[in-house]
């Protein structure tokens, strides 16, 4: 499809625009990451004496180091255990029809209401209970359910073409293989999309894993950031150069799933 | 190889009967064509024998297996979709061989059993291509020889050349035939066109609102229509169906000598009427005004109208009239047929007053 | 008209039918197993939670394991709803909610379908606009604190370069609110975009191509083809931005006003938010978390009676 | 034989390595990161030196967070022995947790408890009972950009000594540069901003109980009334406390009136841009400084038995004045010990660093923050920030605005007093 040169060049302004609104902020952070103390606070975006104080500080200060494997590891995880997780909860739900069906879906989607900062406390004195302080399985297992990545994949699984699963059944394939070897591989975009939401959200995640960890050694990146932003001690220099430490890992997933999502894109043959 | 047998087969989907006690018998190598309008249940019907839908009574077995409870995979039969499903993601070669491999075949002898299966349907070129890059036709060849390539007992199809342009249906038509027949495996056969159901089928299964109407070889069909659904349901044109009170304009003997039943719908094969003048032995005459010609080379058709009821002619393309004309026509009585008031045919024409041609094979 | 071939010999009798009851337990097992991972989870980390939050909404306790709960009924949600801060955050919660519909679910579309036109050449804008969504909150509304300064941020320093005024839109009431708004906007447009790009990869370019020749204009397109397409991803980023419109502008409140100007920003979440972690009134934070459940489920029951409807309409 | 002399031999060992082994660990809470964090640690690990049979476990959570953690981790039973508490949420913290009192004789002598400035140590007093210790305290005072002084025609090396010289100086440097005059923080929900305002005032922000506010006195109405102004005139353009900082910071604005605790920040940001000035916070009419501390106590929570003897050790150790002194230094909140200079390294900071000198002086006139009651304090805070709020926004004179909300803070704090 190709719009009208009128609409593309229109099109393409608004783009500009927006693309330079996203940018310009993001700028601004970046160069504080590298500014000495005296000049964070001043106007020009870029440093005038660059330093890398601020990333120095960042492992001095906190461990960094310790931080970034946490992070990435229990994300991971966490996001590898959510996507299958949900996967098989949506295929159900797409796939067969059954007792109590909707009711299921219902407290499921019910679920996504209910937001977790809110029952954290519960969940922290089962988690006492539990002895998991300290652990990954304190920040991976409770959030390994994700009610919205099963009402996303609900809606694609529902507009999958019926043919399909009906000729992987005729091949000999059952349900299981037919989800991994046939169904799967067409949801790509959609998957990968969705890996880079939940990834982003557990990256992000803030509250939860500081109140179920205790020691550096289990401590995440988000954690280490924050605590430069602290009432009569804020360091902008370290936030800025912790918050774009934190962001690589980020831009290297999306940029790999960006990839992915382009492939399947391109070579899309369903519908 | 196999026969299938068909017993009191039904599928509900909550009060609607998608198809009611099917009992059929299909003979090991047999093309079977169920044929219908969209939502007659023919479709419903192949998808219980595939093991896609789950039959709500009666019981289907394959050779002396009783199957109608088996998943879909363990009932060795192939399909043939009618969008094909090829797999996106996989190249015609891994489409092909994918049951093969799911099986567990070592991938030299599924590589093997790909290419000679390929070279039947004339795609072994093609086999590294994904399925978006074909055309039309060539993705239907790669289903049918996805299907071939297991070596099934039964083989499948569902509408599987809707999708293609006119001429392509063609030749496509005649090479399932050919390779149906090189095979000889059982073939059940879904459509909706009842020329392709005619020209396919070694019997074929005509069906209407979940039952079955009739079921025979095309050409019996063709001439005895079980009942006036089948009737006007099956040739090209088909039957010209007109109210016993048509009777007189047709001057048909009055009263109509006793059938064994009362008559309510006599039906009329376009093709038995034709011109009085260029046929003379056709002992029935009567007029007509003629509406309409349509002139299709070989032969042309005649929309006529019968007083109030409209009658369609087929008469060779030879034949010049105008429409305007009022025209003298003949007729051959032992191509009427009769149906009765619940819309059977009444199967007996021995007393009509005129000679009667053989049964066609 | 008898069938023309007898398999006397090996056929079954006929009439003979299967009760379903028999079809395999595996059959009827398998969607369970299936489900049993994300129900088992969210019984143990959601329901359960949230039953207890319920009942912990009907007590007087302060986290004090020495000190007994108390029951004390309805008090709770009586105090939430006549706490000075309820009418203004829910009043700001249905802003926050309804401005985030032509925001964050509208707005993405067409840049999406833009950017689905250029093809790999999108690639560059869909980073671009993805961007923001890589980095944390925090240091987003940071950010945006220094760009908004009302003394030395780039906004009122640039209006000053060219003798003009910058608003203070934090301090204004009116404004607050639309500027915590916007650059939620701004932290989830590109995310948005790629949901939206993630629905139109399913979309065979053929068909495009086809209704092309068929002479269909841009419109036409984008009306019966594009947009139908895209309802189950329109439908699903609709019902997540309504739930999440709220929890989602939480640390830009936080960190940027406080729930001000004269509680402008505030929202249902926030003020919940604010009595069981600031001021640790255990009950009335329990009561509030049960009205936003509530809240949200009426207004996505609602949602979703409409919308299923218009989706599988649209299929 | 000579086996079993082994196996005793060995048994003997473990004995002597068990007793050895037999040190009680404790967990102290504490939001200090950076290099507060570093020097906490650092003091903590001084600590068990000189106390090999005690464990600090020190974590860290952050400041906005600390206390909902502190709550959680007792409610779920976990052991929490020291923690650090925000000022004004002492009073809740007695109440609702199992705060233990320091000066109970059932925890020994008292008497380290009176090396404390006594002004200090009431913030933890209820009733007579001490339920905190002074730790991470600091003072508001005036931060003034000398440069801007200079470029306004002020005097730079002499800074403006009470609000009306404040507000003089501040119009000023609008009138002479265009750019900011002065801020004072408002910190979290308006709470602190205002209770200093008022209080330096005369005026009585709570009362002792917290349970009601009197700040729609004359001189309560007064003060805030010229807050009103400050925003009316432009002097002091309405934002929050962290766009204040930044501005001042960046060099834009002439005076802050912050914590103390903010000091390191502002001299690095300053090194080399601009001239910072440091003075006490600004007199009211010529009557007596009274300013209330900002910052966090300690509090003691471990149970009876070998922790609550560990943690009232490290207690003792943290009052002794050489180790407050040394905490002062290194993190820049104030010396909390009597006397501090008494001590020769505080002595020589103190001279080496002068800008530290107007917080040192202020240590006498600085007053427990206010602490607010277990109920209502969020509907009475709201009222408090919404009260700035409509004040800066100047549309109805603070002789309106502020009876109102007095009383509609006293109404939502009378829960506490129908119990």
């Amino acid at each position: 499809m190709t719009l009208g040169a009128p609409w593309r060049a229109v099109g393409h302004l608004v783009l500009v625009l927006l693309c330079l609104s996203m940018v310009v902020p993001l700028l601004v952070a970046l160069g504080m990451a590298f500014k000495p103390p005296n000049e964070v606070y001043s106007l020009v975006p870029w440093p005038q004496a660059p330093t890398l104080d601020n990333f120095r500080r960042l492992f001095e200060q906190v461990p960094f180091h310790l931080y970034l494997w946490n992070s990435i590891a229990t994300t991971a995880l966490r996001v590898g255990g959510q996507i299958v997780i949900a996967v098989l909860c949506a295929y159900a739900f797409a796939r067969w029809e059954f007792p109590g069906r909707e009711w299921l879906f219902g407290a499921v989607l019910g679920a996504m209401m209910i937001p977790h900062t809110l029952t954290m406390i519960p969940i922290y004195m089962m988690i006492a209970d539990l002895k998991w302080f300290d652990t990954w399985r304190a920040l991976v297992i409770p959030n390994l359910a994700m009610p919205f990545a099963v009402f996303l994949l609900r809606q694609h699984f529902r507009s999958f073409p019926r043919e399909l699963f009906d000729a992987a059944e005729m091949d000999g394939a059952g349900h299981w293989r037919a989800l991994w070897l046939v169904v799967l591989p067409n949801l790509k975009p959609v998957l990968s999309a969705l890996a880079i939401i939940l990834f982003i959200d557990c990256w992000n995640e803030y509250f939860w894993p500081l109140l179920v960890t205790d020691a550096p050694e289990s401590r995440t990146v988000q954690i280490g950031i924050r605590e430069f932003l602290q009432a009569d001690h804020n360091d902008f220099g370290g936030l800025m150069a912790g918050a774009t430490l934190a962001s690589l890992p980020a831009l290297a997933v999306f940029f790999l799933f960006q990839r992915k999502v382009m492939d399947t894109f391109l070579a899309s043959g369903i519908k | 190889m196999a026969a299938i047998s068909f017993r009191g087969l039904a599928k509900h989907f909550g009060a609607v009967a998608a198809v009611q006690d099917f009992t059929l018998d299909v003979t090991d190598g047999e093309l079977l064509v169920l044929v219908g309008p969209s939502g007659c249940g023919k479709t419903t019907t192949l998808r219980m024998l595939a093991g896609l839908e789950a039959p709500t009574a009666g019981e289907i077995w394959l050779g002396e297996r009783e199957i109608a409870r088996l998943p879909a995979r363990e009932r060795n039969i192939a399909m043939v979709f009618q969008n094909y499903a090829l797999y996106p993601h996989m190249s015609v070669a891994e489409n092909v061989g994918f049951a093969l491999r799911l099986a567990g075949m070592k991938a030299d002898e599924v590589a093997r059993r790909v290419l000679t299966a390929a070279e039947m349907m004339g795609i072994e070129g093609l086999l590294a291509r994904l399925p978006r890059e074909l055309s039309g036709g060539q993705r239907q060849r790669v289903a049918v020889c996805r299907a071939i390539v297991r070596d099934p007992q039964v083989f499948l199809f569902d509408e599987p050349l809707s999708n293609l342009d006119a001429k392509l249906r063609m030749s496509a038509r005649a090479e399932i035939r050919r390779l149906q027949q090189r095979l000889g495996v059982t073939t059940v056969y879904v459509t909706h066109d009842q020329v392709e159901a005619m020209t396919l089928a070694d019997r074929m299964v005509v069906m209407y609102e979940g039952c079955i109407q009739q079921v025979g070889r095309p050409l019996d069909i063709y001439a005895r229509p079980a009942n006036t659904f089948v009737a006007g349901f099956i040739g090209s044109p088909p039957l010209n169906l007109l109210p016993v009170s048509a009777s007189g304009m047709l001057r048909l003997p009055q009263p109509l000598p006793s059938l064994g039943a009362e008559v309510a719908t006599i039906g009329i094969r376009p093709e038995s009427i034709s011109l009085r003048a260029s046929d003379l032995r056709r002992p029935l005459h009567f007029t007509a005004h003629l509406e309409l010609v349509e002139a299709l080379g070989a032969e042309s058709l005649l929309h006529l109208r019968l007083g109030e009821w409209p009658l369609l002619a087929r008469v060779p393309g030879t034949v010049t009239v105008s429409a305007g004309d009022e025209l003298a026509l003949a007729m051959d009585g032992s191509s009427l047929c009769f149906f009765g008031h619940d819309g059977k045919l009444i199967d007996d024409t021995d007393t009509m007053p005129t000679h009667r041609s053989e049964p066609k094979p | 008209m008898k069938p023309s071939v007898s398999l006397a010999a090996t056929s079954p009798p006929l009439g003979a039918t299967t009760p379903l009851a028999r079809r395999g337990r595996q059959w009827h097992l398998a969607p369970f197993l299936y489900l049993a991972p994300m129900i088992v989870l969210l019984v143990v980390f959601t329901y359960w939670p949230l039953l207890h939050t319920i009942y912990l909404s009907f007590v007087k306790w302060n986290m004090n394991p020495d000190q007994p709960m108390r029951w004390v009924g309805a008090a709770n949600y009586r105090g939430i709803f006549n706490s000075p801060l309820f009418d203004a955050a829910f009043r700001n919660t249905l802003i926050y909610i309804i401005a985030s519909i032509p925001l964050k679910v509208l707005l993405p579309i067409p840049i999406a379908i833009f950017v689905w036109t250029l093809a790999t050449r999108g690639q560059m804008y869909r980073a671009l606009l993805f961007l923001p969504t890589l980095f944390s909150f925090t240091v987003v509304a940071v950010v945006f604190l220094w760009l908004l300064n009302p003394i030395s941020g780039h906004f009122v320093q640039i209006a000053r370069l060219f003798g003009g005024q910058w608003p203070n839109v934090l301090a204004n009431p009116d404004f607050a609110i639309w500027t915590i708004l916007l650059i939620s906007t701004w932290k989830v447009i590109g995310f948005n975009t790629l949901l939206y790009v993630a629905g139109l990869a399913s979309i065979n370019r053929d068909y495009v191509e086809a209704m092309r020749l068929d002479g269909a204009s841009d419109w036409r397109l984008v009306r019966h083809l594009l947009w139908p397409l895209l309802t189950p991803t329109t439908l699903f980023v609709l019902i997540s931005t309504v739930i999440f419109a709220i929890q989602q502008v939480f640390t830009p409140i936080d960190i940027m006003t406080e729930g001000g100007p004269q509680n402008g920003t505030t929202n249902l979440f926030y003020m919940v938010y604010q009595y069981a972690f600031r001021t640790f009134n255990v009950g009335f934070g329990a009561a509030g978390t049960v009205i936003i459940f509530a809240f949200l489920l009426a207004i996505t029951l609602l949602k979703m009676r409409t919308l299923d409807r218009h989706v599988q309409y649209q299929q | 034989m000579e086996k079993i002399r082994t196996i005793f031999a060995g048994l003997a060992l473990a004995l002597v390595a068990a007793t050895a082994q037999a040190t009680t660990e404790i967990v102290f809470y504490h939001y200090q990161t950076g290099a507060p964090g570093k020097t906490l640690r650092a003091i903590l690990d001084d600590f068990q030196k000189s106390n090999p049979d005690v464990v600090v476990k020190d974590i860290y959570k952050h400041s906005e967070q600390i206390t909902g953690e502190v709550q959680a981790a007792l409610a779920a039973r976990r052991p929490v022995d020291v923690t650090t508490v925000i000022g004004k949420n002492i009073v809740f913290f007695a109440g609702a947790t199992p705060a233990v009192a320091l000066n109970d004789p059932k925890n020994g002598d008292a008497k380290w408890l009176d090396a404390y400035l006594p002004n200090f140590l009431d913030a933890g007093r209820i009733d007579g009972k001490v339920y905190a210790i002074p730790h991470a305290y600091g003072t508001p005072q005036l931060y003034y950009n000398k440069d801007i002084f200079r470029k306004a025609g002020l005097d730079a090396d002499k800074a403006p000594r009470t609000w009306d010289e404040v507000i003089a100086a501040a119009t000023q440097i609008k009138q002479r540069t265009g750019m900011a005059g002065v801020a004072h923080l408002h910190a979290s929900m308006g709470d602190y901003g205002t209770m200093v305002m008022v209080t330096n005032a005369g005026a009585t922000y709570l009362n002792k109980a917290g349970t009601k506010a009197e700040f729609d006195s004359p001189q309560g109405v007064a003060v805030l009334q010229m807050w009103q102004d400050m925003a009316k005139s432009g002097i002091m353009p309405v934002a929050n406390d962290q766009q204040w900082g930044a501005a001042f910071q960046a060099g834009q604005m002439g005076m802050y009136i912050t914590s103390s605790a903010a000091l390191r920040g502002f001299v690095d940001s300053a090194q080399g841009k601009f001239d910072l000035g440091v003075a006490q916070y600004p007199l009211w009419k010529e009557q007596p400084r009274r300013v209330n501390n900002s910052g966090a106590a300690i509090m003691l929570h471990a149970p009876e038995g070998p922790r609550r003897e560990a943690s009232l050790k490290l207690l003792r150790y943290l009052s002794r004045q050489d180790v407050s002194n040394r905490w002062s230094r290194d993190t820049g909140y104030m010396p909390l010990i009597r006397n501090p200079q008494a001590d020769p390294a505080m002595a020589k900071y103190i001279a080496e660093f002068p800008l530290v000198r107007p917080s040192i002086a202020q240590m006498a006139e600085t007053l427990p923050t206010a602490t607010w009651p277990a109920e209502g304090a969020l509907e009475a805070q709201v009222h408090i920030k919404n009260m700035l709020d409509e004040l800066w926004a100047a549309k109805r004179p603070a002789s309106a605005i502020v009876p109102e909300t007095v009383r509609k803070v006293n109404e939502a704090l009378s829960v506490n007093l129908k119990k």
